[in-house]
């Protein structure tokens, strides 16, 4: 063989080797699991700087499907998670997207699609029919017209408009702000700080940070020269935690108004780190979608959630984080939506979504699916009120929560106060 | 001329080097006398730097033996050299550009006792009255001839009992060649150093060496005592290849 | 006046624990022409080293003596096990850059692998706070600085003054001639790798501990930073790491308090490219010249 | 053939063909000439804006849920070719900073700086192209014509990136094999005897720098209007690294060699891991990825320097394989 040939055939065998890889396992993974099982996809950012997401939405997906192969499958399937990794970016999301959606027969529904890859890859799930439930923010989709898409909580806009009406609420009339310029806090700053103007409290301070940056002591200690009574603030855990423990090592660390990333697992431990669990618990006060530990199907996710040992390393982390819940709360959905359709063809049961959901005289209220697919069996209509409390699909599939002031108190969260529509509303300008 | 003749000078047996594996230089042997001073001359290309660079591990040492005070120093580390008493100053690259002209005679010394340094520095100044003006001076900066007289100086810190020169005037000046050439180099060998030196400018380097050596084509063509070329069209011939 | 001595003062701070990165970088770089990508790595590595200790009780700057011991083995035992091979096999100074960015992209990936994409702190107090104005220092921070000038203070006069260190600085120059020297290149070259890793073990903890929190990539997201102080202040020079780690800490903290804090980062950077336009050697420019590394 | 997996299908096909053209060109500066283009991943991402800009209308229309420069809604070729022009404009003014007073691995640094300096501005100056969030909605040139299936107008755009990297293929055999591609060799391997011969070295380097920006912008605009999205987190500075281990995986300087690498590196492996049996962790999957990029680039600088399919012309193959040595005191320190 002369060299070039040879090369040649080293290039032949590579290309085969793939090749065969690719193959031999594409059919072995349309095939894994017994025949008939129905695929949750767990589609979110698992590697890359975002890589917390994809864990948090299964910690969501896993005890759900617990919840429903306990009460016998959807119309006698048993459900799977599958997590597949969008790296929380575009270009790799759209192939990632793609190849799942090829190569797998029994998928019905996604869970995920956060703020990084939603845009590109929600026309994707549009046009292969298939529901997906995404936790993204943006307020690209605050007027969704893909029919596929649902989104249960609500968008960044108005969670920013729900942190200025908290602050009101709290009694504070000096409120600063700090966000970072990554894309979850870009989306709810402009409708915090317009809120808090609105509302007509002081803006002593209002700051923009650069994420992961080595020092934020100059801003800091800008804010501390602000005294501000509260900071209405949402940052990843990094920059959180270096601007906060430079900010408590300056002066004062105030009230701390946060979002629903504050109860992430990894935003207390690096803001533990920062400045003390105690410290924090004592002045935080996050404004999450409103749901009372108290609610039914919380109390089912949490066991559930106990439940997925196997599949959820150190389950309990995840209990109090409000992804997972919408995530739980996602799957069990999908999976009613199926029983009333009697048929687990996306297609088909796409349009059930909003009839098991939506408050109607004479539905039967279950925050269980076996309680759900029993009414279903029935011949009843039935409403799921989640382990996030109500879901109300507008016409553009946006779910509104009402919000509320949780606060961490002997290990759990508490709801504090209650924000009401109006409040909102105020703060949104509406 | 038997190893045992050579008494501490150096000694090069059958030596063959080059680059690549590519052979350059071809079954030299030669010594140098101690105190005295060897030439090798001849045209450009010839293999004369190759031969000390394979000494020196700057080029391939491919075959043949050397000798230095009767201890072979063929193959080992180039580093370690200077502990058997052989110094080198190359054609170019010849001082630490970056270092003051103190820290290149200091790292000259490496390899002398810690508290000798100092005296030794001021010894060569003493030797060097040129460089004694210019010590915190960085040998960067240097003139060429300046930075040339650097270079031998640093190379004769730990006292060798034997210097390589490569072409040590290339780039000089005609004063400072003079200087150099006839002033400094027979000093060194009149203090007991053999001198082995490689140079273009064949004439005044025979001029100040005791023998001297044609190398044409990587293999030495004619070794005279140097008081004995007296025939110069002779030397042309060699020179020219023509035997 | 008060908000511009504090951000001076402030980025004094900045600039110390990048510093003792920095000089690291250009040291190593210096003495061995490898552009070490995987610098990084050994940071993360290494502070994960005094992570678990200082977890299993051990006084955090006890655990950073320990991480500085690690570093530098690490360091060492990448050049050894990897670098100098690829030297010896002949590729070229541009094919090793993508070697050390090999190694960095395996090292980091396989240690998220491990420990998993989360967020890991030192339980450290940051101790009494010293308070001038507005200038305000924690002891925590005080003897990060204090570490970090004796450490840049230690290499400079023994890189100055030691015979070692003047082997070191020909070495970076010559190697051909600090052989002819008998400098045992080899050693001093191993000695260059570990000091390296030592600064990068003690520099990854010292920011680790400034940012309160890190993960299985935070060395590598830093070392962008500690490559422009060095090439800022001409690479190869221990002082012009240092100088270029004040130019960065004090742009980044002024800006950050004057102009715009998003755009902080953009100012520094900004006064690097303006710096490399009209003098790409750096400002302190004697081993980046005479190497012909920048004309 | 199902829906989905022709889109699958095509998918690959169209991140081949734009891994390919973007592999191309950073194998004209590194692989050919010698440049060590560590910003590389910048001008895809300049492209990829650009193309967005110029095919979106005015930021207002999009329902003003995103901000940037300009919006001017230009039809198909003109945000091609404006990218390509943007591509190669930005290349020119980086390559006078950087090309022209420093080492080769010294520019490598630079730019890897100048590289992280482009995504700190993007994601801070909202105006920009709106920051982290990056741009959505870019329009695809298949989609705006009507009367087409979905299916169709996909493998249309299939076609158009196919096509478009058949003609960069051509142009590169033209380029590299011609008396201009001798020159950019000989900067690479002996960049005195060029400027001996009276060509300026710099300015071929400049030259190749900025021809291969315009296909990285290239490659940027096709994948933006493929995916209809753009934001910083898809060019941070490591992407870069995965186009070099597919120049070498290829073979540097080898136009078809640097093809298959493009594809084998910038896809395969990705889509190739997702297939692995090693369990369902996604997290290990990624990490395993990056992993096998960095081994294979340490194996093939190893085992196979020249790479899947050596460069044609032999002589200059040798060269850089003994040539000089990166510190000549390491590798003869132990001798």
């Amino acid at each position: 063989m002369t060299g070039k040939w040879k090369s040649f055939g080293i290039a032949v065998a590579v290309v085969g080797a793939l090749g065969i890889a690719a193959c031999g396992s594409s059919s072995s993974s349309s095939s894994s699991g017994p025949k008939g099982n129905l695929e949750f996809a767990v589609f979110h950012a698992f590697s890359g700087p975002n890589a917390a997401y994809g864990p948090e939405a299964a910690a969501g997906c896993y005890p759900a499907i617990v919840e429903i192969n306990a009460a016998g499958g959807i119309l006698g399937h048993k459900v799977h998670c599958t997590p597949v990794d969008s790296k929380g970016e575009p270009a790799d999301a759209v192939p990632a997207a793609n190849r799942m959606i090829a190569s797998s027969s029994s998928l019905v529904g996604v869970i995920g699609g956060g703020s990084n890859e939603a845009t590109a890859v929600v026309p994707l799930f549009q046009q292969a029919h298939i529901p997906i439930f995404s936790t993204t923010g943006q307020s690209s989709f605050d007027h969704n017209t893909a029919s596929y898409f649902w989104r249960i909580l609500s968008p960044d806009s108005a969670q920013g408009s729900a942190m200025a009406a908290a602050a009101k609420k709290l009694g504070i009339t000096r409120a600063a702000t700090m966000f970072g310029n990554d894309i979850a806090a870009q989306g709810s700053a402009p409708s915090a700080i317009a809120g808090v103007k609105r509302l007509g409290l002081a803006l002593p301070a209002s700051q923009t940070l650069a994420v992961g940056q080595s020092s934020y002591r100059s801003e800091a200690t800008a804010m501390s020269n602000a005294k501000p009574q509260a900071i209405i603030t949402e940052a990843d855990p990094q920059t959180s935690a270096t601007y906060f423990s430079e900010l408590s090592q300056v002066g004062q660390v105030p009230k701390l108004i946060t979002d629903p990333v504050s109860q992430e697992p990894n935003w207390r431990k690096a803001m533990g780190g920062a400045i003390g669990t105690t410290l924090l618990n004592k002045q935080d006060y996050a404004v999450v979608a409103y749901s009372p530990a108290t609610l039914p199907a919380y109390k089912v996710f949490t066991s559930e959630l106990m439940a997925s040992a196997k599949h959820v390393p150190n389950p309990s982390q995840w209990n109090a984080d409000l992804y997972s819940v919408a995530d739980y709360d996602s799957a069990i959905i999908m999976a009613l939506a199926m029983d009333a359709a009697h048929s687990d063809a996306p297609g088909v049961y796409n349009r059930y979504v909003t009839k098991v959901t939506a408050p109607s005289s004479g539905a039967t209220i279950v925050h269980t699916y076996a309680a759900g697919k029993a009414a279903l069996a029935h011949g009843k209509h039935i409403q799921y009120v989640g382990a996030v409390g109500p879901v109300h699909f507008n016409q553009w599939h946006n779910a509104g929560n009402a919000f509320a002031i949780e606060r961490y108190v002997n290990g759990n969260w508490k709801v504090y106060s209650l924000i009401t529509a109006a409040e909102i509303n105020a703060a949104a300008g509406f | 001329m038997s190893v045992s003749d050579a008494g501490e000078a150096p000694v090069f047996d059958s030596v063959s080097a080059g680059y690549g594996g590519h052979e350059v230089v071809h079954d030299v042997s030669l010594a140098v006398g101690q105190g005295q001073i060897a030439c090798i001359v001849g045209p450009n290309g010839a293999g004369k730097s190759t031969l000390l660079r394979a000494i020196t591990g700057d080029a391939q040492f491919l075959g043949g033996r050397v000798w230095l005070g009767g201890e072979e120093i063929s193959r080992i580390p180039s580093n370690r050299l200077i502990k058997r008493g052989l110094a080198w100053v190359p054609q170019v690259d010849d001082v630490f550009t970056t270092l003051t002209v103190r820290e290149n005679l200091e790292l000259g010394g490496f390899l002398l006792p810690r508290k000798g340094v100092a005296a030794r520095v001021d010894e060569l100044l003493d030797t060097f009255p040129l460089l004694a003006g210019m010590t915190s001076r960085v040998a960067g900066r240097l003139s060429g001839g300046e930075r040339k007289l650097l270079a031998i100086a640093r190379a004769l810190m730990p006292a060798p009992s034997a210097l390589l020169l490569d072409e040590p005037t290339a780039g000089l000046s005609p004063e400072m060649t003079g200087l150099v050439l006839q002033n400094q180099i027979p000093r060194l060998s009149a203090s007991g150093v053999a001198i082995l030196l490689v140079e273009q400018r064949a004439l005044e380097a025979i001029a100040v060496s005791s023998r001297v050596h044609v190398m044409v084509s990587g293999v030495i063509r004619a070794s005279r005592e140097a008081h004995e070329v007296t025939d110069w069209d002779e030397l042309a011939r060699v020179f020219l290849g023509e035997q | 006046m008060a908000v511009f001595i504090s951000a001076v003062g402030f980025g004094v701070v900045t600039a110390a624990i990048l510093a003792i990165s920095a000089v690291g970088f250009t040291l190593q770089f210096s003495v061995t022409n490898v552009f070490n990508l995987a610098f990084g790595s050994v940071m993360t590595l290494s502070g994960f080293v005094a992570y678990w200790l200082n977890h299993a009780g051990l006084n955090i700057w006890v655990a950073m003596a320990a991480a500085a011991v690690s570093g530098g083995l690490i360091s060492l035992a990448i050049n050894e096990a990897i670098y100098t091979p690829f030297i010896r096999h002949g590729l070229n100074l541009f094919g090793m850059v993508i070697v050390t960015i090999s190694v960095a992209v395996i090292f980091d990936h396989g240690l998220q692998a491990a420990v998993g994409p989360t967020f890991f702190s030192y339980t450290a107090p940051a101790g009494k706070a010293f308070r001038f104005a507005d200038f305000v220092l924690t002891r925590q921070e005080l003897i990060i600085v204090g570490i970090a000038v004796l450490l840049t203070i230690l290499v400079q006069v023994a890189l100055q003054y030691t015979r070692v260190g003047k082997a070191m600085r020909g070495l970076a120059i010559n190697a051909s001639l600090a052989r002819a020297c008998g400098v045992p290149t080899r050693g001093v070259i191993a000695l260059a790798w570990f000091v390296s890793g030592v600064l990068a073990g003690v520099g990854g903890v010292a920011l680790f501990l400034d940012i309160s929190t890190f993960t299985a990539t935070t060395g590598s997201e830093f070392l962008i930073v500690i490559i422009a102080a060095a090439v800022l202040g001409g690479i190869g020079s221990p002082r012009g790491a240092v100088l270029g780690a004040l130019v960065v800490g004090i742009v980044t903290e002024v800006g950050a308090a004057y102009w715009n804090a998003e755009l902080k980062d953009v100012l520094a950077f900004g006064v690097l490219i303006a710096v490399l336009l009209v003098r790409p050697q750096g400002l302190f420019s004697r081993l980046a010249t005479e190497r012909a590394i920048a004309r | 053939m199902s829906a989905a997996t022709q889109y699958y299908i095509a998918t690959i096909v169209v991140y081949i063909c734009v891994n390919v053209i973007g592999a191309w060109g950073l194998d004209l500066q590194f692989g050919v000439t010698g440049v060590l283009n560590f910003a590389f991943i910048l001008f895809q991402a300049a492209g990829a804006y650009t193309a967005a800009m110029l095919s979106l209308g005015p930021a207002s229309a999009s329902g003003g849920f995103q901000h940037y420069l300009v919006g001017f809604k230009l039809p198909f070729p003109l945000p091609l070719i404006g990218a390509m022009l943007v591509g190669g404009a930005l290349s020119a003014v980086i390559g006078l900073i950087t090309l022209r007073r420093l080492r080769s691995d010294y520019q490598a640094m630079v730019m890897l700086v100048i590289s992280v300096v482009a995504t700190v501005v993007a994601e801070s100056v909202v105006g920009l192209a709106n920051g982290s969030a990056g741009l959505s909605l870019i329009p695809n040139p298949a989609k705006s014509l009507t009367g087409l299936t979905l299916q169709t107008q996909n493998w249309l755009f299939v076609g158009l990136c196919v096509a478009l990297m058949l003609i960069v293929g051509v142009l590169m055999y033209g380029l590299v094999y011609s008396p201009y591609g001798r020159v950019l060799r000989g900067v690479r391997e002996n960049e005195a005897a060029v400027e001996a011969m009276g060509r300026s070295a710099t300015r071929a380097r400049l030259q190749v720098f900025i021809i291969g920006g315009a296909l990285a912008a290239l490659s940027g605009a096709l994948l933006a209007q493929f995916i209809g999205a753009w934001a910083p987190s898809e060019w941070l500075y490591p992407e870069t690294f995965v186009f070099f281990t597919a120049v070498i995986v290829g073979g540097r300087g080898s136009i078809s060699g640097v093809a298959i690498g493009a594809a084998l590196v910038a896809v395969g492996i990705q889509q190739a891991v997702q297939y692995m049996p090693i369990g369902s962790d996604p997290t290990l999957l990624a990490a395993l990825e990056w992993i096998i990029t960095g081994l294979l680039t340490l194996i093939f600088l190893w085992l196979r320097p020249q790479g899947l399919l050596p460069e044609r012309r032999r002589r200059y193959l040798r060269r850089v394989k003994t040539g000089f040595a990166a510190t000549k005191l390491q590798e003869s320190a132990g001798t």
